[in-house]
C-alpha cells in the first residue's frame, strides 16, 4: 500500500487515489482543424516512463486534482502540488 | 534428440547422461535477417515460426536476461478464446488451435489441459450479456456453451452456491477448449524448437539503442555490441515505451503491474478455470496442487515487477467469496509481472512509425495465451512485410481511425 | 427472477439503537442542519458564522461548527443559511444537505482501533480534510467534544452499510 | 531408543492429547506439533510429494519443509498446517500429507523405486502422444499436500488493521531485544515483533550465557525496559512481507480455531533482526528421518525437552560442535562427531536413521544433527529491494546494499555471534555504522559425491543429480534451474535448499557461486491463510448496495427487492411476479402509479459560468435552455460514445439539477468534476452532488394529475401552465418539493423529489391517493414500449448518439463540447454502424431472447439488447443493435439463439403512443 500526499489533505494511502493521465497534455483546440493523429495522440499516447514520471493524479475523496512527480521504479514520491492556486 | 518414452527409458537405465542441451549459447553475428528483442513466448514463438514457415533461418532472439523470465514465466496460464468480436475471436482462437497441436509439434510438452473456462454470471441481466456473448461465439465458429446455475455446481461444486452470496451464481459461459498450460514449458519448448532450426538466442544481452540509418531501422545496439538485421521485431511486453523512447515515436501504451496468487498445493479441489467478473477475480488449480488466482491491474502505473496490497484485499478476499472453502488454504507467494496496456486493451501487431522497426505489444494482461498465434502472425509481418488478415485489425493504425477493439464487454476483468 | 429481499436485511426505522462493547459505544445522533457550501474559504466560514473548519485531528465543540472538506468546500454543521443555489453576491454555491448524511458516534477508548481497521489513522498525520475513505466507504471523520469521540458521516444510502462494517469491526475489535 | 522427552520438569505440565493418523497421543502444554511428536518418539511425519520418501522433522521452527499436516479442532480444519511452528492444541486430530493410510505406511511408498526414470524435466519430455488428457487426470491425483476441509468459513474472516509506529524490530532475539531497547529509549516509538509464542530467539533455542547471567535472566530486564518506554512487544506475530513506502504485513496468529489477524505496519524505520538457520549438509541419504537441523535440536532439547535421539552424530563445524556437543552430553546422549569433509558419506536406515557409512568405516547413529553453515534469513530485506551478496567464508548470501529505512542486524547479516549481534541492534537503533564482520575461512560444504542419493530440495524431492542434469540441459541460470527442477518452490520456499541447490550447479557449470546468482525472494515469507485478506468483507459488504429512505414502506407493500444499477429496489410488488408486472404494468397505462426514483442523480451545478460548462460536457446544447425547462441529454466520451443520458433542469441562470441514472452518479460527478478542473475556472462553476439528500416520489399514469393535484404543492398543474419537460418548484406539507415533468414510462407523469427525511410521508399520502406503486420490470417493460432507451443496456460501448438517430448536435452544435472531434473520426463517419431499432416477431411467435443476435449470411450484424412480452399491447417487443439497422426498415432478419435460428422483423423503435399525446397530455 502506497501513500500519496493530496496537496490539500495530505498523506493518505493509495486506495483514496486514482491516476489521471500524463501532465501537460491540452485538449486541442477542435475549433480549429485537428488531424486524426494529432487527436489521436491527444487521446491516446503515453510517455509512461520508466523512472521519473510527472502525472495527473486526483484525490478521490476531495476531488483534487494534482500534480505529482514520482518514480515508476522504485515507487518513490518526489513531489505533490496543486494544479490550482492555494485557498483564499 | 527427441523427447519420448523411450527416450526417457533409455536415458534412465544409464543414468540421464545422454540429454543434449535445449538450446545453446551462441555468441551474436555482425548481421541477421532478422533480430527479434526480447526473448519471452512471443519473441521465441515469432523466431520459431520465421524459420518453420517462412524459411528465415538467419534470425537472433535478445533477452536481457534469461529466455521466458518476463511475463511469459509469471502468469496465470490461462489459454482461452472466449471473445466478443469476430476479429477477438480469429486472433485468439489462432492460438488456441495453434496450442492443441503444440505439444506434439515442438516435441516438448506444454501440458496444454483443456479443462474450460467458464465465466460467471450472477444476475439475469448478466445472463444476457452471457447468451449474446456465447451466441457471437457460436457464430464466428468457436465453441461456447451457456450454462444454467446447477451445471456450474458440476463443473465446480466449490463455488459459493450459498443463499447470502454477494454474486449469487446464474449462470456462465463456459469454453471447453480452453484451459490452462505449463508456461515456462511453451517458452522452453519454443526456444528449443527454433534453436534447432538454427535461430540463434542470445540470453543476457540488453538492447541499450535502435540502429536507424536514413530513417530505417538497421538493427540494434546491444550489450554485447552492435548487431545489424534486415528487419527488427520488438515483442518487449512491459517495456514497449522504452523502446519506442529509443526509436524515437510514441505508444498508446501503459505499463501496470498484474499480480498473480499461488496457494500451497492441495489435493484437486478445483478442475475448470472459474472467472467472476463482478469480484474480479478467476482461479484454477495447476497439476501439482496450488489454486493459482489472477485478477486486475493494480491501480498504480509501475515497472516494479511486484504488486500492491490494496488488489490483494481484491483478489484474494473475493477468491474466498467466490470459493469460501478456500478460506484457510495458505498463500504460497505472489509476484507482479508488467504488462502493456493499450487504451482499447487490444494488443498492437504492425509497422511501428519506423520503417524496418514491427511491433508485437499491448498484450496486457492476456499475452500468455495468445503465444502462439502473436508469433506466427508476427512472423508472417516481418517475413513478407504484410499483415495476414488476422493481425491487421490490431494495427497501430486503429487509434487514428477509432476502430478499436474493446473487449470490456466481453470479459468482465480488463485484461 | 431472483428475490433478494431475505438476503439484504431491512433497514432500521429511525435511530439505530445504541451498541456497546468493551471501550467502544456506538449511536447514531442527529444533527441539526447540514448545508454544503463552496467557494472562497474565507467568504464561505463567514457565510457559516465559524471561525475555523475542522480538519484532522482537530476536535469539534459544540452544535454550530464547520468541516473542512475540500479547498473551496466546507460543510456547516448547525447555523442558519436563508436561501440555498448560487449565492453571487458572495460567490458560493450552497445546498442543504438535510439528512442526506447519516451520522454515527463512536466513542470510548477503543474507538480508534476500530477506526484503524478501515484506514490509515494517526494523529502523527495531520488532515486540512475530514473527508476520508473507511473500509471502502466515504465518509466524513472527526473528533467532537472530545479526544475520544469520532462523528463518522455517510451518504444516507449507505448508513446501513457502514453501520453494519461498524457492528462487524467492533465485533472483531473485541474479540 | 530414537527421540524422548527427558526433564522431570515437565512431568508437572499440563497434558494435551492428540492423535496423529489415529493414534492417540500426548503432548505437554507449550509444544508445537512437532514437538509432541518428537516427544513421543515419531520419526517419520510425512511424505514426499514426488517420490513418497518418509520425511521425518528436520527444522525447529518455521524452516522446516517436512512436517506438515491437516489438522482438525473445533469444527475447523486446515491444510498444510506446519507443524514446527504450530502450537498443540488439546483434542488436535493431526493427519499427515500426501500418505495414505498413514504417514509410516504409505500405499505409494513404491513410486521411490521409479525415481530413476523421473528425472527433472520428465513430463515435458513425455505424454505428448496421443495427448496429455489421457495422462493428467491421474498425474493430478497424485499431486497436492493437504486436502482442504469441509468446513466453510462464515465471514468476516478475521481483523484487518492499520498500525505505525516509529520502528519496526522484526525478530526477538539478542540483535532484535537490544535494538528495540536502544530504539525505546531513545523515545521513538517501537513495535517488536517475534513469530514465537515469547521472545528470546536463539536465547531459547541454544541458551548461552550473556554478561554472565543466564538468557532467561537477561531477557526479561529487556522486555520489561521497552515496555517501560512505551514500546509494544507482539508475540506469535510473522512480518510476513515488506511492501511499497515500508508497508509491513504482520501476521498475528491465535488459538488454532480462532480468526486470524493482519496487521498493517506503516514503520519509519525497519530494523530486521530474524537471525538465521542451519543449513543443511548435502551427502547420501540425508532425507532419512532423524537426519536434522543442529539447531532444530537444540530448540527442541531447550524449549521442549525434547532429545532428539541418544545416540548422535553432530556433522557441523568444529565451533558448532564445541558449543553443541556438551549440551546434548549433559542430556543424556552419547554425542560422536564427524567433519562436515568426511568422504564418501550417507546415512542408512529404512524410514529412520541408523547409522552412518563413509568409505569402510560404519557406525550407529539415531540422530544426525546437521550444521553446513548457517542462511541468514533474508527474505524480508529482499522484498523491500535490499540487495544480497554472496560471502563465500560463510557460505551465505549476506544483505548489501538496501533502502535507508531498512537496517539489518545479528545473525540476520551474518554476525553469529552473540556480543555483535547484541552491539548491532544497539547501532542500528542509534543511528550508528555496524562493525564490519569478521572475514571467515569457508567451511568445507561442497556436496562430494556419492552413490546414494544427495537430497537438496526435502519437500519436492530434488536432488544433486536433478541439478546437474538441469545444468547437462542448459537449464543454467538459477531462475530456470528453479523452475526446471522445482528446486525451492515446495512451502518452505526454499529456505533450507536455496544455497545447497546453488552451490551445486555453480559446481556443473564450473562457476563461483556470486556469479550464479540467486532467485529473488518474494512474498510471503512463511505461507498465509487466504481468510486474512477478505477481513471483514464478506457477502453483502462487498460493493454494498445502496438503500432508499423509502424501502421500508416499499417492503410493507410487497416489494421483491433486487439489485438494480447499485441499489436494492423494488422488482415487483407481491408473490407473484408474472401477474404482477403485468398489473403494475396496466395501472400506470391506464390509471395512476408510483415508482421510488430517488436512485436517479441529483447533481447540481452552480455558478456564473455552469451553463457553458455544461454545454461543453453535454452533446446537447445547454446554453439556450430556459430557467424552469429540461432537457434530455448525452454525455460522451471523447470518443464520441455515449456514456450516460440523463436530464438537466435549469432552476435559474446560475443553477441547475443534472438528473443522470442511478449507476452513474458517482461517475458522472467524478467526470463533471474533472472537466470543471481542466480547462474551467473553478471559482465560476461550482458541482454538488446532493443525491442522497433528496428523494424521489414519481407519479406516473393518466390520472397522476388528480392525485399530484390532491397533494396541494402550490403548483399550477394544468399542461398549459406546467408543460412536459419543465420543473417548478413548491411546497408539501411545509418542505420545498421540485417537481419535474419528465416521462421514463410515457404516461403524464410527475416527479417529485422532496427532503429525504419527508419522503416516506410524501410516499404513503401518495399511495393513500390511490396510486399503485410499481417496481422496476414494469418501468422498464413501460419504458420499452416507448422505444426509451437504458445506456449499458440498449447501447453498448461503441454507441455514438446518430446510432440512436440523434444528429442534431453533431451537425449543428458550433461550440467544443467532450466527444465532438470523436464524432468526426473514421470510425464514427463508417457505414455498418450498430444501430437501435425495434424488433417485432411473427404473429403467433414468442418473445425473443435477449442476447440473440441478428444475421445476415450466418454472421452476426447485432443483438438483441431488450425483450419484453409487452402487457399493454399483448404481443412481444424488443429492441436490438443492428447494423445499418435505420435503413434496414421493415426487412425480415434471421435470429440465432444457441443453435436455433428464427426471424424478426426491423420495425421503429416505438410501439405506445409515438406522437407522445399522453406524455404530454
Amino acid at each position: 500500500m502506497q501513500r500519496f500526499p493530496c496537496p490539500f489533505c495530505g498523506l493518505r494511502d493509495e486506495r483514496e487515489f486514482s491516476y489521471v493521465g500524463d501532465f501537460g497534455k491540452v485538449r486541442p483546440d477542435t475549433k480549429a482543424r485537428v488531424s486524426d493523429a494529432e487527436w489521436a495522440a491527444y487521446l491516446y499516447d503515453q510517455k509512461n516512463p520508466k523512472g521519473q514520471s510527472t502525472e495527473i493524479w486526483v484525490h478521490l475523496p476531495c476531488q483534487e486534482y494534482f500534480k505529482m512527480t514520482r518514480d515508476t521504479v522504485s515507487m518513490d514520491v518526489i513531489d505533490a502540488a496543486p494544479l490550482r492556486k492555494p485557498a483564499q | 534428440m527427441k523427447y519420448s518414452a523411450f527416450s526417457i527409458l533409455r536415458e534412465g537405465l544409464r543414468g540421464h547422461r545422454g540429454w543434449a542441451k535445449a538450446w545453446h549459447n551462441p555468441t551474436p553475428k555482425d548481421t541477421y535477417d532478422v533480430v527479434i528483442i526480447g526473448g519471452g513466448g512471443h519473441g521465441l514463438a515469432t523466431a520459431y515460426y520465421l524459420a518453420k514457415n517462412h524459411g528465415v533461418s538467419r534470425v537472433a532472439v535478445i533477452e536481457k536476461g534469461w529466455l521466458g523470465g518476463g511475463n511469459t514465466g509469471r502468469n496465470t496460464t490461462a489459454i482461452r478464446s472466449n471473445y466478443f468480436y469476430p476479429q477477438s475471436t480469429a486472433l485468439y482462437d489462432l492460438s488456441v488451435r495453434l496450442y492443441e497441436d503444440l505439444s506434439r509439434e515442438l516435441n516438448y510438452n506444454v501440458m496444454f489441459s483443456q479443462r474450460g473456462i467458464m465465466t460467471l454470471a450472477h444476475s439475469e441481466p448478466d445472463m444476457e450479456m452471457a447468451a449474446r456473448q456465447v451466441n457471437a461465439m457460436q457464430l464466428g465458429g468457436v465453441d461456447a456453451e451457456l450454462l444454467n446455475r446447477d451445471q456450474v455446481r458440476k463443473y465446480a461444486p466449490l463455488l459459493n452456491f450459498r443463499d447470502d452470496a454477494r454474486f449469487p451464481i446464474h449462470g456462465a459461459t463456459w469454453q471447453g477448449r480452453a484451459g490452462t498450460g505449463r508456461h515456462d514449458a511453451v517458452a522452453w519448448g519454443y526456444a528449443r524448437a527454433a534453436d534447432s532450426l538454427g535461430v540463434d538466442i542470445i540470453q543476457n544481452c540488453a538492447v541499450t539503442g535502435v540502429l536507424i540509418e536514413g530513417g530505417v531501422c538497421k538493427g540494434v545496439e546491444t550489450s554485447q555490441g552492435l548487431i545489424r538485421a534486415g528487419k527488427v521485431g520488438a515483442a518487449v511486453a512491459g517495456h514497449s515505451t522504452n523502446l519506442a523512447d529509443m526509436a524515437g515515436y510514441s505508444l498508446p501504451i501503459h505499463s501496470y503491474a498484474l499480480q498473480a496468487f499461488v496457494s500451497e498445493p492441495v489435493k484437486p479441489v478445483m478442475n475448470t478455470v472459474a472467472l467472476s467478473p463482478a469480484l474480479g477475480v478467476y482461479f484454477s488449480q495447476s497439476d501439482k496442487g496450488g489454486i493459482v488466482v489472477g485478477g486486475g491491474l493494480d491501480r498504480v502505473p509501475s515497472y516494479g515487477q511486484r504488486g500492491n496490497t490494496p488488489m490483494h484485499d481484491v483478489v484474494l478476499g473475493g477468491l474466498v467469496e467466490m470459493a469460501p472453502i478456500l478460506a484457510k488454504v495458505k498463500l504460497l507467494r505472489h509476484w507482479g509481472g508488467i504488462v502493456d496496456v493499450t487504451p482499447d486493451s487490444s494488443p498492437i501487431i504492425g509497422p511501428s512509425p519506423v520503417p524496418g522497426l514491427y511491433l508485437n505489444c499491448g498484450w496486457g494482461t492476456g499475452g500468455f495465451k495468445a503465444i502462439p498465434a502473436g508469433g506466427y502472425l508476427f512472423a508472417h509481418l516481418l517475413a513478407r512485410d504484410s499483415h495476414h488478415e488476422i493481425s491487421r485489425p490490431f494495427d497501430l493504425d486503429r487509434f487514428q481511425t477509432g476502430h478499436l477493439i474493446d473487449e470490456s464487454a466481453a470479459s468482465g476483468i480488463a485484461h | 427472477m431472483r428475490n433478494d429481499t431475505a438476503k439484504w436485511p431491512a433497514p432500521a426505522v429511525g435511530p439505530r439503537g445504541q451498541v456497546q462493547a468493551q471501550g467502544i459505544t456506538l449511536d447514531q445522533i442527529t444533527l441539526p442542519r447540514q448545508v454544503l457550501i463552496s467557494g472562497p474559504r474565507d467568504a464561505a466560514m463567514a457565510l457559516a458564522g465559524t471561525t475555523q473548519a475542522t480538519g484532522w485531528p482537530d476536535v469539534a465543540m459544540g452544535d454550530h461548527y464547520a468541516l473542512s472538506l475540500r479547498r473551496d468546500r466546507i460543510l456547516m454543521v448547525g447555523g442558519q443559511i436563508d436561501s440555498f443555489g448560487w449565492r453571487a453576491d458572495v460567490g458560493l454555491a450552497t445546498s442543504d444537505i438535510g439528512t442526506g448524511y447519516t451520522v454515527f458516534s463512536l466513542q470510548g477508548p477503543r474507538a480508534e482501533k476500530v477506526l484503524r481497521t478501515g484506514t490509515e489513522l494517526s494523529e502523527k498525520i495531520p488532515s486540512a480534510s475530514c473527508l476520508r475513505l473507511w473500509n471502502g466507504y466515504d465518509i466524513l471523520l472527526y473528533r467532537h467534544t472530545a479526544t475520544d469521540r469520532y462523528l463518522l458521516h455517510v451518504g444516507s444510502a449507505l448508513a446501513e452499510g457502514l453501520w453494519d462494517m461498524l457492528n462487524r469491526q467492533i465485533r472483531m475489535v473485541s474479540a | 531408543m530414537t527421540a524422548r522427552r527427558i526433564h522431570i520438569a515437565t512431568a508437572g505440565s499440563k497434558r494435551l492429547a492428540f492423535t496423529f493418523d489415529g493414534q492417540p497421543l500426548q503432548g505437554v502444554a507449550g509444544d508445537t506439533i512437532a514437538s509432541a511428536l518428537l516427544g513421543v518418539g515419531v520419526r517419520i511425519v510425512g511424505r514426499s510429494f514426488k517420490y513418497h520418501r518418509p520425511r521425518g522433522v528436520w527444522g525447529g521452527w518455521t524452516d522446516d519443509p517436512n512436517a506438515i499436516f491437516d489438522v482438525s479442532l473445533a469444527g475447523v480444519t486446515k491444510p498444510n498446517v506446519q507443524g514446527t511452528a504450530t502450537l498443540l492444541e488439546d483434542g488436535m486430530i493431526v493427519r499427515s500429507v500426501n500418505s495414505w493410510p498413514t504417514a509410516r505406511f504409505d500405499v505409494k511408498a513404491g513410486l521411490d523405486l521409479l525415481s530413476p526414470f523421473l528425472p527433472a524435466g520428465f513430463y515435458y519430455k513425455m505424454f505428448k502422444w496421443p495427448d496429455w488428457h489421457l495422462f493428467e487426470p491421474a498425474i493430478r491425483k497424485m499431486a497436492g499436500l493437504g486436502r482442504v476441509g469441509p468446513d466453510v468459513a462464515d465471514g468476516p474472516d478475521g481483523l484487518q488493521i492499520h498500525d505505525q509506529c516509529d520502528v519496526l524490530v522484526v525478530g526477538g532475539g539478542p540483535a532484535g531485544l537490544s535494538a528495540a531497547r536502544a530504539a525505546a529509549h531513545a523515545g521513538q516509538d517501537v513495535v517488536l515483533v517475534d513469530d514465537h509464542p515469547d521472545v528470546g530467539g536463539s536465547l531459547r533455542d541454544n541458551p548461552c550465557q550473556i554478561d554472565g547471567t543466564a538468557p532467561a535472566v537477561w531477557i526479561t530486564p529487556q522486555t520489561d525496559a521497552i515496555k517501560a518506554a512505551g514500546g509494544r512487544i507482539m508475540a506469535r506475530t510473522t512480518a510476513f512481507g515488506i511492501y511499497d513506502h515500508s508497508l509491513i504485513s504482520l501476521h498475528q496468529t491465535a488459538p488454532f480455531a480462532t480468526h486470524p489477524k493482519l496487521i498493517r505496519m506503516r514503520a519509519g524505520r525497519v530494523i530486521l533482526a530474524t537471525g538465521a538457520i542451519d543449513r543443511p549438509v548435502v551427502f547420501g541419504n540425508n532425507d532419512l528421518p532423524g537426519v536434522m537441523s543442529l539447531r532444530g535440536a537444540a530448540a527442541y532439547l531447550h524449549r521442549h525437552d525434547v532429545l532428539t535421539g541418544t545416540d548422535i552424530t553432530l556433522l557441523a563445524s568444529a565451533q558448532d560442535v564445541a558449543h553443541f556437543g556438551p549440551m546434548f552430553e549433559r542430556a543424556g546422549a552419547q554425542v560422536r562427531v564427524l567433519p562436515l569433509e568426511t568422504e564418501g558419506l550417507r546415512a542408512v536406515g529404512r524410514g529412520k536413521v541408523r547409522a552412518l557409512s563413509y568409505g569402510t568405516n560404519r557406525h550407529h547413529a539415531d540422530a544426525v544433527l546437521c550444521s553446513a553453515g548457517l542462511s541468514p534469513l533474508v527474505h524480508l530485506w529482499c522484498h523491500a529491494g535490499g540487495q544480497l551478496e554472496w560471502d563465500a567464508g560463510r557460505g551465505a548470501f549476506l544483505p548489501g546494499a538496501g533502502p535507508d529505512h531498512l537496517s539489518i542486524v545479528g545473525g540476520a547479516r551474518g554476525a553469529n555471534d552473540l556480543d555483535q549481534s547484541i552491539d548491532d541492534g544497539h547501532k542500528a537503533a542509534t543511528g550508528q555504522t555496524p562493525a564490519p564482520l569478521p572475514s571467515i575461512a569457508p567451511l568445507p560444504t561442497t556436496p562430494k559425491p556419492s552413490r546414494a542419493r544427495q537430497w537438496i530440495d526435502l519437500q519436492n524431492d530434488v536432488t544433486t543429480k536433478d541439478v546437474a542434469l538441469a545444468a547437462q540441459e542448459n537449464f543454467a541460470s538459477v531462475e530456470h534451474l528453479k523452475r526446471y527442477t522445482t528446486l525451492g518452490m515446495a512451502t518452505d520456499q526454499g529456505k533450507t535448499s536455496n544455497v545447497n541447490g546453488l552451490t551445486a550447479l555453480a559446481v556443473q557449470l564450473g562457476k563461483p557461486i556470486a556469479d550464479v546468482g540467486t532467485t529473488r525472494f518474494r512474498p510471503p515469507y512463511v505461507p498465509v491463510p487466504l481468510q486474512l485478506y477478505r477481513g471483514a468483507r464478506s457477502s453483502t459488504q462487498i460493493a454494498p448496495l445502496q438503500r432508499s429512505v423509502l424501502e421500508p414502506q416499499i417492503r410493507a407493500l410487497g416489494g421483491a427487492m433486487a439489485e438494480y444499477g447499485g441499489w436494492l429496489r423494488p422488482a415487483w410488488y407481491g408473490d407473484d411476479m408474472t401477474t404482477a408486472i403485468a398489473q403494475e404494468c396496466a395501472q400506470a397505462r391506464n390509471d395512476v402509479a408510483m415508482l421510488d426514483a430517488s436512485s436517479l442523480g441529483k447533481i447540481e451545478v452552480m455558478g456564473p459560468d455552469a451553463a457553458g460548462f455544461l454545454n461543453f460536457v453535454y452533446y446537447n446544447s445547454i446554453a439556450n435552455l430556459p430557467a424552469g425547462k429540461i432537457r434530455y441529454g448525452f454525455m460522451l466520451t471523447e470518443r464520441g460514445i455515449i456514456y450516460d443520458d440523463g436530464v438537466m433542469a435549469r432552476l435559474d441562470e446560475n443553477h441547475f439539477v443534472v438528473s443522470c441514472s442511478s449507476s452513474h452518479v458517482s461517475g458522472v460527478t467524478a467526470l463533471l468534476e474533472a472537466w470543471r478542473q481542466d480547462g474551467h475556472d473553478p471559482d465560476r462553476v461550482f458541482v454538488h452532488n446532493v443525491t442522497q439528500a433528496w428523494a424521489t416520489v414519481t407519479v406516473t399514469g393518466p390520472k397522476a394529475r388528480d392525485v399530484v393535484a390532491a397533494l396541494d404543492l402550490g403548483i399550477d398543474l394544468q399542461a398549459e401552465a406546467f408543460a412536459h419537460m419543465s420543473l417548478r418548484l413548491g411546497t408539501y406539507d411545509g418542505m420545498p418539493v421540485r417537481v419535474c415533468r419528465v416521462s421514463f414510462t410515457g404516461e403524464l407523469s410527475f416527479e417529485i423529489s422532496i427532503a429525504r427525511d419527508s419522503a416516506p410521508n410524501l410516499w404513503d399520502h401518495v399511495h393513500q391517493l390511490g396510486a399503485t406503486p410499481i417496481g422496476m420490470e414494469a418501468t422498464s417493460i413501460l419504458r420499452a414500449e416507448k422505444g426509451y432507451i437504458i445506456i449499458g443496456k440498449d447501447t453498448d460501448g461503441e454507441t455514438m448518439p446518430q446510432d440512436l438517430g440523434l444528429i442534431g448536435p453533431r451537425d449543428r452544435k458550433t461550440q467544443p463540447y467532450v466527444g465532438n472531434r470523436g464524432l468526426q473520426t473514421p470510425v464514427a463517419k463508417a457505414t455498418g454502424r450498430q444501430q437501435l431499432v425495434g424488433l417485432a416477431v411473427p404473429e403467433g411467435a414468442t418473445q425473443l431472447p435477449t442476447g440473440a443476435h441478428l444475421t445476415a449470411a450466418g454472421k452476426s450484424i447485432g443483438y438483441v439488447t431488450s425483450s419484453y412480452l409487452s402487457p399493454t399491447l399483448g404481443h412481444p417487443i424488443a429492441l436490438g443493435l443492428v447494423q445499418d439497422g435505420l435503413s434496414r426498415l421493415n426487412a425480415d432478419l434471421t435470429v440465432y439463439h444457441l443453435g436455433e435460428n428464427r426471424s424478426a422483423r426491423i420495425v421503429p423503435a416505438c410501439w405506445y403512443d409515438p406522437k407522445g399525446d399522453r406524455l404530454n397530455a
